[in-house]
């Protein structure tokens, strides 16, 4: 079966996971094609990148402020 | 820029619509308060509110009129659509786009609020089970802060007075147009100092010194209370803040300091049994009562019965000891600093005598005074 | 055999009478230390205390006798094998993050709270309360050395410890020894590896033991000792338990294997413990470096 | 019908009815019957934390003492918050799923039948243990159900070394009641239920037994912190050794913050089976729905400390929490968005359990508009800590949570008892607690940006107005509550017959079995109706 998402698609679909949006036809493909703990990891890299993204964001913050 | 405007025509509107209210006796909003920092909170959550309340007419409309418009019995048949990708970005978006509107601002406060650096004044404030200790570093001068509602309005004894339970023996005075860094400490369990007109509130955490800092613009009284369970009394123990001119506060440190030493001094003449029970019975009431009851009979495994007890009618030296310093690992306070010799002299003669503890002894101010010595003022810190 | 129908058992009277040994264990146990509290004898705490525990130890095996019985007897199919492998595992995440709150404190007082109250950091003014106090991990001198006495020094990691990194990873390799040799049934082969594992766990424990002796009567690092003694102890405590625990498990496991249960195809019960096992050795790793090392 | 047909069959392994007497709960094995303990035993709890709510209530009627003695009013704080949020919350949930879960997927039973029983019957034990510490030397636990230290360790009554294993013991009940839950939603579904078919109140539940499991173990080790600073002198919450009181509140709350949603999430799952029901139209976004669940499961890992802005956290600390908790609105607002798209166009009726759930999604969102408010860390300055935070969470967990398991409960009684509801009586209790709650929760707004801080038993004369009604609401909501003991009891008892598919639009498994539905479901796995496949 050529439905196995490939790794863009498995972030992607990790990222709408974390905004909360995803399509029936991307979720059909990732519930069919997809191993879960592609997923599973995948999402622990993207939290630790999410974390990582608001540390920098609050030092930009920081630095904008003068603080 | 663009922010800024949105923020004041939002808090406009917000204030004519509780104007109107704010003149009534009970209040529905926030407090502006009298500092720079209190009125861009202010203005932070009258925009928040606002956002909220636009959000909340379209979502609601929207649902009220599908409740209306839809209904079976007005012979609605049900559509047969489920996803729309496009739409739930956008709805997703959107709310993305107003919630970084909102974080800009507060952010902004937010960093203005810890900066509490190029302080005139330092005071530091100690949280006790259940009163406040002020400490006005630079200026040898501190006391103690508690409740002087009397009990019997508590107790619906008497008609309650205007500033029921927010009412203390001694204000926290303060200069106005100065800027005042607040060391925030405890003795024993976690307190929160909180005066909404200056939009402080911040922890007292025992060990751990926390800091605020405000400029007040006016002077007036503002009134506070703790907001952290601090145990039996929480609701108990009220802030007020005296706000004077920066002259007036200078007079009233000098006056205050004079009345510390005419205190001192009054330990060293002697006192009559009779005396000593007299003070010590206020004393009793106001600083132990709490926990131990005027009865003297306490709260069977919490806090230990001193009527009869083993310190209240045996060894003089253990109980002066168990009163001054305390016991750790319990609720039990060292009052050596909280309480002037002849307080202490007069509060343990009281507990020797009453209820039925009939030694006939007195403790006398001067005994205590030369127990003080080598710590008082907490020279160490 | 197996069964090709999921396997719902009859009404069962473990589980009730494990609640209430549960309860004995808990009101056992607060009455106890609360007597002790109070320096009074804590005999009715612990009459109860006990009796809980023997109770759920003769429920624990009954318990199990029961699974180990319809087991053998055929009732369980391959889709029950997979309940009780997802039931395992997230049992064992369940366990890594009781653990995680212990790290997790460790980390905060030495990164964060100990730092602040000897004057570095954002809440370094926290250090006007205690003028005598300087940071330091490992915590010698916490603030209030009179409540509070540190220890004298800490345990080195290369001694002990190290020997200890040592066991409990070979432990888990003899493991998987044995259970290579019992997929292909070799089962003298799997009683030697698993004796083995047994032993090496056992004697990680009398070293852990003579540790904590050596703790307490050399070095004065005890739980009184401030905050790196209260974090040694729970850390490396409830490790030990875990290890206790475990080659209690492996002592079951491997008297089954004599008896002659499991085979190459059905051995869930072995692979349990098994996992369970590593995952102790893996939070050893974790103590090894966190605790001793860094 | 094909489902029908299996569980006539059911009888293959000597299955039969419920044994008879009081072991039939005491010893069973059977998903139905340890849902419906469950459910009793929540409600049971409902009702003795409702009666400390209404004497916490009575007490503030009028400023000044009346009724209790303050140290007995923080007794009555605590009790309130534990009873509700472990006792009568939670339980429900996991009776819900134990009814539901297994007839929505066409499973036989739990995973881990034996382990369900056991689950169980811990809480009524755990409970008797904590109830019974008011009677305790010292009182109860009068430290709030945050129990920070160390009030709640140097300055605790005795009896709070109950309260710890009080909580070991249902933190040990959670963790199993979750595992089995997980096990049997990702192991026991019937043949065809891919996860992407899974209704929706089985995703929430899977979601939040991984948070359950995640976080029962944190809090277990928290107060296993207490407990050893307590009796045997380790100073984690102290700084005299070195440790934090502050650190407690970070582990707290690390537990705490997905807590919340643990008791929210399966309460999204409940409304948006019930929704699409009444609007007889498919949920809309049946995927964003799923992956926003999860979302808000993993940002609810990152924002503890949100409850904490008061603390004195370092500024970049203070920042980081207040922009990840403000992003978690986010996954939130799509779901209520979602629900209006599967209302808007559909064609509605409006009976008890619908109106349950269109309450829950305006009042709901109310607690969340405050949520969002207390997100702003300088502005959470002033409501932290004061009525403000009382009305928020009680909005969001009475006629969030609350109604939403009345609403499950309302919707499900056909199926489990076989009887449809009386509907009048239905929405006599609906009005009444829709009043009620508003009466009470909407004035404490107001009081608390007024100034009010929570959780004392006197206050100054400028708050007394809005107390008084508040006090009113709260008995009228908390004696509305009997009317839904009625209802239960009544349509227990008889009433309508209730057809297999007991509302006209309901869809799902769990609707192709008769009503009430047969003590053993789906001894070998049903088909899956047309509409699922």
């Amino acid at each position: 079966m050529s439905d196995k998402p490939t790794l863009w698609q498995t972030l992607l679909s990790v990222l709408s996971s974390f905004f909360g949006v995803q399509s029936e036809r991307n979720r059909e493909r990732d519930f069919h094609g997809g191993h879960p703990v592609h997923y599973i990891l995948t999402g622990l890299l993207m939290a630790a990148l999410f974390v990582i993204a608001v540390i920098l964001l609050v030092r930009w913050a920081l630095s904008l402020a003068g603080a | 820029m663009v922010r800024i405007t949105t923020i004041t025509i939002g808090s406009g509107l917000g204030l004519a619509l509780f104007a109107a209210s704010a003149q009534a006796e009970w209040t529905v909003n926030l407090t502006p308060g009298v500092t720079d920092v209190s009125r861009s909170v202010f203005d932070l959550h009258m925009t928040i509110f606002w956002i909220c309340v636009a959000i909340a007419l379209v979502v609601f409309g929207v649902m009220f009129w599908s409740i209306f418009h839809h209904r079976k019995s007005r012979g609605a048949e049900a559509h047969n659509f489920h996803e729309n990708t496009v739409v739930e970005v956008i709805w997703t978006i959107i709310p993305l786009l107003i919630l970084v509107g909102m974080a800009v601002p507060a952010t902004a406060t937010l960093v203005k609020m810890y900066d509490s650096s190029e302080a005139e004044l330092d005071v530091q404030i100690t949280g006790f089970q259940w009163k406040w200790r002020y400490d006005y570093l630079d200026h040898n001068l501190d006391f103690f802060s508690n409740l002087s509602t009397p009990r019997e309005q508590i107790s619906n004894e008497a008609d309650k007075q205007e500033h029921y339970l927010l009412e203390v023996d001694r204000h926290l005075v303060l200069p106005v147009d100065t800027k005042i860094r607040f060391l925030l400490t405890s003795n024993d369990v976690i307190h929160s100092w909180w005066v909404p007109a200056l939009a402080v509130k911040k922890d007292a955490i025992p060990g751990f010194i926390n800091e605020a800092w405000t400029v007040i613009d006016e002077p007036g009284i503002y009134r506070g209370q703790c907001a952290e369970l601090c145990g039996q009394d929480h609701g108990f123990m009220p802030i007020v803040i005296e706000a004077v001119s920066r002259d007036d506060f200078q007079q009233w440190l000098a006056d205050a300091r004079a009345d510390k030493q005419r205190v001192t001094a009054a330990a060293e003449r002697t006192w009559t049994l009779d005396e000593l029970m007299q003070q010590g019975e206020q004393v009793y009431l106001r600083a132990c009562a709490a926990c131990h009851l005027p009865t003297g009979e306490g709260v069977p495994g919490a806090f230990p019965a001193l009527k009869g007890s083993a310190i209240a009618t045996g060894e003089v030296a253990a109980h002066i000891d168990i009163v001054l310093n305390g016991k750790s690992g319990t609720a039990m306070q060292a009052f050596r600093d909280q309480l002037s010799a002849s307080e202490l002299a007069a509060v343990i003669t009281y507990e020797r005598n009453a209820w039925g503890n009939s030694l006939g002894e007195a403790v006398s101010p001067a005994q205590i005074s030369r127990l003080l010595e080598p710590t008082t003022g907490e020279a160490e810190q | 055999m197996s069964s090709s129908t999921y396997y719902v058992p009859e009404q069962s009277r473990w589980p009730i009478l494990a609640s209430t040994a549960l309860f004995l264990l808990a009101f056992g146990a607060g009455t106890l230390l609360n007597a002790l509290k109070v320096d009074r004898g804590g005999g009715l705490g612990l009459v109860l205390l006990l009796a809980g525990a023997l109770m759920m130890g003769l429920i624990l095996v009954g318990w199990f006798g029961n699974v180990i019985h319809e087991s053998r007897g055929g009732l369980y199919s391959a889709q029950m094998d997979r309940s009780f492998r997802w039931g395992m595992s997230w049992f064992i995440f369940s366990e890594v993050m009781f653990f995680a709150a212990f790290f997790g404190a460790l980390f905060y007082v030495r990164v964060l709270a100990v730092p602040w109250l000897g004057g570095e950091g954002e809440k370094g003014v926290s250090q006007m309360l205690w003028p005598d106090f300087t940071a330091q991990w490992p915590l010698l001198n916490p603030p209030d050395a009179e409540r509070f006495p540190g220890p004298e020094a800490v345990i080195s990691p290369w001694q002990i410890p190290l020997l200890n990194t040592c066991l409990l990873v070979t432990s888990s390799f003899t493991l998987t020894l044995a259970h290579k040799a019992l997929l292909k049934d070799e089962r003298m082969q799997v009683r030697r590896w698993m004796f083995l594992t047994i032993v090496l766990g056992v004697v990680f424990l009398g070293f852990q033991v003579y540790e904590y002796v050596e703790a307490y009567h050399e070095l004065g690092l005890t739980l009184h000792a401030g905050v790196y003694g209260a974090t040694f102890f729970i850390l490396t405590g409830f490790h030990g338990l875990h290890v206790t625990l475990g080659t209690l498990m492996l002592m079951i496991i491997l008297g089954r294997v004599v008896v002659g249960h499991f085979d190459s195809r059905q051995h869930f019960g072995f692979e349990a413990v098994a996992w369970y096992w590593h995952f102790v050795d893996v939070v050893w790793i974790g103590l090894f470096l966190f605790v001793y090392v860094l | 019908m094909n489902t029908l047909d299996t569980t006539l069959h059911a009888g293959e392994h000597g299955h039969h009815g419920p044994a008879k007497g009081i072991g039939r709960w005491l010893f069973t094995t059977n998903h139905k019957d340890i849902g419906t303990l469950y459910l009793w035993f929540s409600l049971l709890m409902f009702f003795t934390g409702g009666c400390m709510a209404l004497m916490i209530r009575a007490e503030l009627f009028q400023p000044g003492l009346q009724l209790v003695e303050p140290g007995f009013f923080n007794q009555m704080t605590t009790m309130h918050g534990l009873i509700m949020v472990f006792g009568a919350v939670m339980p429900a949930f996991v009776g819900l799923a134990n009814w539901m879960v297994p007839m929505m997927i066409g499973a036989p039973d739990m995973a881990l039948p034996r382990m369900n029983n056991w689950s169980f019957w811990i809480l009524p034990f755990a409970f008797a243990m904590m109830i019974s510490t008011l009677f305790m030397d010292g009182g109860a636990p009068n430290f709030g159900w945050t129990f920070y230290a160390p009030l709640s360790t140097t300055y605790a009554p005795p009896s709070v070394t109950y309260f710890i294993f009080a909580i070991h013991m249902m933190g040990i009940s959670s963790i199993m009641g979750a595992i089995n839950i997980i096990a049997t939603i990702l192991n026991l579904r019937v043949p065809g239920m891919t996860m992407m078919k899974l209704p929706l109140f089985c995703w929430t539940w899977l979601i939040t037994a991984f948070l359950l499991i995640a976080v029962m173990p944190v809090l277990a080790g928290v107060v296993t912190m207490m407990l050893m600073d307590i009796h045997f002198g380790t100073s984690f919450f102290n700084a005299a050794g070195g440790g934090d009181p502050v650190l407690f509140q970070h582990v707290f709350w690390f537990f705490g913050h997905p807590e919340v949603y643990i008791m929210i999430l399966p309460a999204f799952g409940i409304i948006s089976q019930i929704i699409p029901t009444f609007a007889r139209k498919r949920l809309f976004g049946y995927a964003s729905m799923v992956y926003a669940t999860a979302s808000i499961a993993i940002l609810s890992f990152l924002v503890w400390a949100h409850h904490m802005f008061t603390v004195g956290i370092p500024l970049a600390g203070e920042l980081f929490f207040m922009f990840a908790t403000m992003l978690i609105a986010v996954p939130t607002g799509v779901k209520v968005f979602n629900w209006v798209a599967t209302m808007f166009r559909g064609s509605m009726t409006f009976e008890t359990p619908m109106l349950f759930a269109l309450a829950f999604v305006v009042l709901f969102t109310i607690g969340g508009f405050s949520g969002l408010m207390l997100a702003i860390a300088p502005v959470d300055f002033q409501y932290h800590d004061t009525y403000f935070v009382v009305a928020h969470f009680h909005y969001v967990l009475v006629p969030g949570a609350v109604f939403a398991i009345m609403a499950g409960a309302y919707y499900w009684l056909p199926k489990w008892t076989g009887h449809m509801l009386d509907e009048r009586m239905g929405k006599l209790h609906f009005w009444l607690s829709f009043i009620g709650v508003n009466i009470t929760f909407f004035p404490m707004h107001f009081i608390g940006l007024a100034g009010m801080p929570r959780r004392i038993p006197d206050y100054a004369l400028q708050f007394a107005d809005f107390n008084m009604v508040a006090s009113i609401g709260a008995f009228i909501f908390g004696l509305s509550q009997l009317v839904f003991l009625w209802n239960v009891i009544a349509c227990v008892r008889g009433g309508e017959k209730a057809a297999a598919r007991s509302w006209e639009g309901a869809e799902g498994l769990e609707w192709e079995v008769p009503s009430p539905a047969p003590y053993h479901t789906f001894a070998t796995p049903p088909k899956l109706p047309e509409s699922q496949r």
